[in-house]
């Protein structure tokens, strides 16, 4: 049986079969070579194995986007790391007014399998510039997917799946979730199962076996710990049994396998690590009230990051972000109030 | 100065009539959005055109109708996508700025396709080795930043990218002067790109000019930044000129059209009046094409399919 | 009696007006200067009254929203024209990551008074790359506030206001709108009256004096044109009587004023000319859903372009955006389906 | 090679002191997040603080520690803001990265505080002649694009802008010639800005170097590239140096701080061991500090005042 895997070892493997699978691959990015093999390692070891595709590159956000939508104009395809996502926003004309236009704006299906891989979020003290959760911003864009890595989808499909596409995609991988483990054989802990259902790249649904739930959780990868965490802590406290539903595609999401278990349960929180307003949850929040119309027992409850910078010293930090507490909290105040 | 070719005096006057039609019909309220003429720049496009191959890749900006048909020769493919009419090279969702064809294709954001440019050059360093990437932006365009971001990638990675400048004197209505500190030379030698300057109008010149330094280019020696000098006689986009009747005189005194007319006598006139001709005949043909129709809804590709290493796209002339 | 103002002309007065009352206040844009007077001539004649404060610049988004927030951050106030919206992409990482995270990312307020303003949107033939209407992407960043001008709301208090904020903010200019009328005096039109609700800067109402609507379209300004028509269309082919809510300040948006109303009537409809996904929209109708629980007949719609580029000949380009035809036909399928 | 100062090498031995403890606290896991010292680049920020006036606006970037101690000698401040207690100077908003001090401020994101620098810098020509604004960025950061759109700016509109470059021949992980075609003194030059080398890292020669071109700034001769060869001698960030320790080993022969201590004998041994001990105190004493409390949420500004010519906010060093 195979070992146990962190979520950035399985991505480092998931690029690895990725590069193998595929010449025309190429992988971009800031001090992503060998030795360093990156701000967080994910690449570890890939410049050695692929030195004709991995390549190390100035720092010009802007520029390797670009070069990146060349490359896949061009016949070949191109994944790029952004350091920290919080820099995917020096390539947002890029992103947005060259690769995802480029897909339809010239009356024609042009493929453009451009990824931007975006290390996302807080939970790290790196402070204001550095800790965002900027998949909102994302959203909405025709051509682009907005897809999140997870430790329940298997991260070389995913990695396949979205390149095959044949669109620009943002991924957005939340870096505490890199030093987690990947889940495996439907056991999301020693309390709650999951399985992965409804189209590619499906939503993961982590449950107690025969206990029907009072509220469904539905989450972003990079918050799918601490919703468990809350969900543990509120069937062990509370004896409220809840159901998380992370789905690996956030854009455009596919909600049919959260509908079934939403209108039993009929109350419904979504968490992410956005600030506020315009959230990704607003989206998932219409598409239910409209779907379940007559058959919610309230209205859909959004918990994301304050309206507010992501600070540096962590108490604060921490202070701003959902966590935990604040997911059960929301929970409780649902089932309860 | 030596006489132009037929073949180049055909092309040179196909999109001056051409983009003198475009006006027209602005003027008579048949056309609609934006479109930025090329007038005074025709040289330009149609020098580097025979020095560009089928399988380099050309990236074009707003003002790229001469670029367009210098490669193609394809007046009622390009006036179809302008006026939305069927048959259009992008089916009416491009418009003006934004044609694909082929290894051809421009965007409407200044800058932004320099990058790209050296995206492209990159693929063909590795698999087409002997093709380039040749990227038209104007003067005012190096106020954007993306344009130093690839120049340095290409420099650093020796990709076969020529960044073709027409320096026309004036962005919108900005003049170069208000726009643009130092040179475009020292912006190249900034970063170890080989540069050209070329002064003159006249095609054959030119292309014995830039022929050499595009072959070194072909060659891996690295990217090129050749800066042509050249007029915009007409105005920015539709009837947006303010600059004075004496400035523009004066362009329009050293305009390569009065002088070829001069230089080729009945040549000349003969192959005016043919061009003249063909471009009537391309505006009443396409004004009486149907709309264009809606391009099919495209389909959601957001599965994956089985083997992602084969690409649906070969990008060809077609 | 004033003579009528064009949207433009009062733009144009109210660029004047604050750039008389402040001396300290910059105007920055690319070719905004006399005698050319910017791409849609709303600077016209200012250079030439206030050529200190006036400044024509190079093509660099970036570079000229970088440089007013120096001018702000150094006391003074910077009105940014940026030529069209769509290139507003490129300063993303300044307006994000620099003009708003300064506000509060330092531990204590500091004042960050830059205004982008931003042509937008279709139906003028401009294509792809030229016609986008990107409200939404600005949506929900902290201390970034998202404004749209209405033909309702007077354009010299608006500006003030922004200002005055010393908060960066977007302003969205709708491109078509430029040479419609300012509406005053309490006439949208022949039948329909208008008044202005809510705290500043509050919710344009556009109504029938005495006669209650079956559906609130809430619209912003760019779109409130269209809506009027249509619900002209309504009230004279089909006999529905509906009222139109246009807030000036998309982001954050007070929707109190529009609560009332939409609470009695039971259906709201949100027309954008965003595309499909993430819109203002889902962020209006999830706050309707969540404030008027229960009070609603069905659930909100949205009424947005289509999920796909701006195309550039106009008979394709009217099909993809909402129109009065679209707009009406919801409504009748909302008060008839 | 004449002897520092006391006080300049007070500030040197300061900075070297904090830097090196805060690369303590980390290993000890007494500290959270990330920290960039600029452990070896000491003797420019020394350099620089003494020729900087207090209403010079200083943008500083992720290596910043040593611009903020040399210009405020406020370790404590500084420390607080790192270890998120009470005092800090940003509230343990900021962090190591984003500082605000009077007209001092330090952002995370490479390139971007050059325009705005060249913003404040508009301000001072207009309102505060004489005065600077000074933007320090790496080698590596001229990979970004918006550094040539402040650049050009700056030149055309001749505002009093320093960029001081600190080039220690590496970008977190990556050398400059993997990153840099061409060089910086060509860059400076392709804009038409003034540029200087200095080569030397012994703070008083460094200052005579650099005080003539910045009293041209002063003088509204425009913008000023000044490039200072420098050395990293640490990690980037905490401990994520993969560089080979023959190469560190060279770096830590040439540095000031061996130098100094031959040059300077007893008198540095003393200063030294002040300045090591004030540092151990500032982290004692900090490390007793109760945590930051967080900032009273931001009042919703969004409601017009009266007056809205009337600034709130009179940046002065406080
Ligand atoms: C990023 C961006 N900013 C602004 C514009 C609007 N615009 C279109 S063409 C142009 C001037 C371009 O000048 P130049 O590069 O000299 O080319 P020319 O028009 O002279 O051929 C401007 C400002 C744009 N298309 N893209
Ligand atoms: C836009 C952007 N991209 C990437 C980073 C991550 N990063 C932080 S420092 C750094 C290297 C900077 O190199 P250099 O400018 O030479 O400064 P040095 O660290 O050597 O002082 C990088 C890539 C960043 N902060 N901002
Ligand atoms: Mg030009
Ligand atoms: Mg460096």
């Amino acid at each position: 049986m195979a070992a146990r895997q962190r979520v950035a070892e399985s991505l480092n493997a998931a690029l690895a079969t990725a590069l193998a699978d595929d010449p025309r691959l190429y992988l971009l990015g800031e001090d992503i070579l060998d030795p360093y093999g990156g701000a967080f390692k994910v690449t570890r070891g890939l410049s050695t194995r692929f030195p004709r595709q991995v390549l190390g590159t100035p720092i010009s956000e802007a520029g390797i986007v670009g070069l990146a939508g060349g490359l896949a104009l061009a016949g070949d395809r191109a994944i790029v790391e952004i350091m920290f996502g919080d820099f995917a926003t020096l390539a947002f004309d890029q992103v947005v007014n060259f690769a995802a236009k480029s897909v339809t704006m010239y009356g024609r299906r042009v493929p453009m399998p451009v990824v931007l891989r975006c290390p996302t979020g807080g939970n790290r003290g790196y402070g204001p510039t550095h800790s965002q959760s900027l998949q909102k911003h994302f959203v909405g864009v025709p051509s682009l997917a907005v897809y999140e890595l997870t430790p329940y989808h298997d991260t070389t499909d995913l990695l396949r799946g979205i390149l095959a596409a044949g669109e620009p995609a943002v991924l957005f991988e939340d870096k505490v979730l890199y030093t987690d483990w990947m889940r495996r054989d439907g056991a999301a802990d020693d309390l709650f199962r999951y399985d992965v259902v409804g189209d590619w790249p499906g939503v993961a649904r982590v449950r107690l076996d025969d206990a029907p739930p009072e509220c469904i959780v539905v989450a972003p990868g990079g918050v799918a710990d601490r919703a468990l965490a809350a969900m543990r802590r509120l069937l062990l406290e509370s004896e409220i049994v809840t159901e998380l539903h992370v789905p690996a595609r956030l854009y455009p999401v596919d909600l049919s396998p959260v509908l079934d278990g939403a209108g039993r349960a009929g109350r419904v929180l979504v968490v992410e690590d956005s600030t506020a307003g315009g959230t990704w949850g607003a989206e998932v929040a219409h598409t239910l009230h409209t779907e379940l119309w007559g058959r919610l027992r309230r209205p859909v409850r959004l918990l994301h990051a304050a309206d507010s910078v992501v600070p540096a010293a962590p108490h604060l930090e921490r202070a701003v972000l959902p966590q935990d507490g604040s997911i059960a909290g929301a929970v409780e105040e649902m089932c309860h109030g | 100065m030596t006489e132009p070719t037929d073949a180049d005096l055909r092309r040179l006057l196909l999109i001056r009539h051409f983009e003198t039609a475009l006006l027209d019909l602005f003027a008579a309220g048949r056309l609609a959005g934006t479109t930025h003429t090329c007038l005074g720049q025709e040289p330009v496009a149609v020098a580097l055109a025979d020095l560009l191959d089928e399988r380099d890749f050309e990236f074009s900006n707003h003002r790229g109708h001469g670029h367009y048909l210098a490669r193609f020769d394809d007046p009622a493919g390009l006036l179809a996508e302008i006026m939305g009419r069927a048959g259009g090279v992008c089916a009416g969702v491009g418009g003006s700025q934004h044609l694909l064809r082929g290894r051809f294709l421009s965007t409407g954001v200044q800058g932004e396709s320099v990058p790209v440019a050296a995206g492209t050059a990159l693929h063909l360093a590795r698999t087409e080795p002997g093709k380039l990437a040749c990227a038209h932006i104007g003067d005012g365009t190096w106020g954007a930043g993306a344009v130093y971001e690839a120049l340095n990638l290409a420099v650093l990675w020796r990709l076969p990218l020529v960044v073709a400048v027409e320096h026309n004197g004036i962005a919108q209505s900005t003049p170069t002067a208000a726009q643009l500190a130092g040179t475009i030379a020292g912006r190249a030698a900034a970063f170890g790109a080989a540069y050209l300057h070329v002064a003159d109008d006249d095609v054959a010149a030119m292309r014995d000019l830039v022929a050499g330094p595009l072959a070194r280019v072909r060659d891996g020696a690295g990217p090129l930044v050749v800066e042509f000098a050249t007029r915009r006689l007409g105005p920015h986009s539709k009837g947006d000129d303010a600059r004075p009747p004496q400035q523009l005189a004066a362009l329009r005194e050293h305009d390569w059209y009065p002088r070829h007319a001069r230089l080729c006598g009945e040549r000349f006139a003969r192959l005016d009046a043919e061009q003249r001709d063909r471009v009537a005949e391309v505006v009443a043909e396409v004004s009486a094409r149907p709309p264009a129709t809606p391009p099919a809804p495209s389909p959601a590709a957001l599965s994956p399919s089985d083997n992602p290493a084969e690409s649906p796209w070969q990008l060809v002339n077609a």
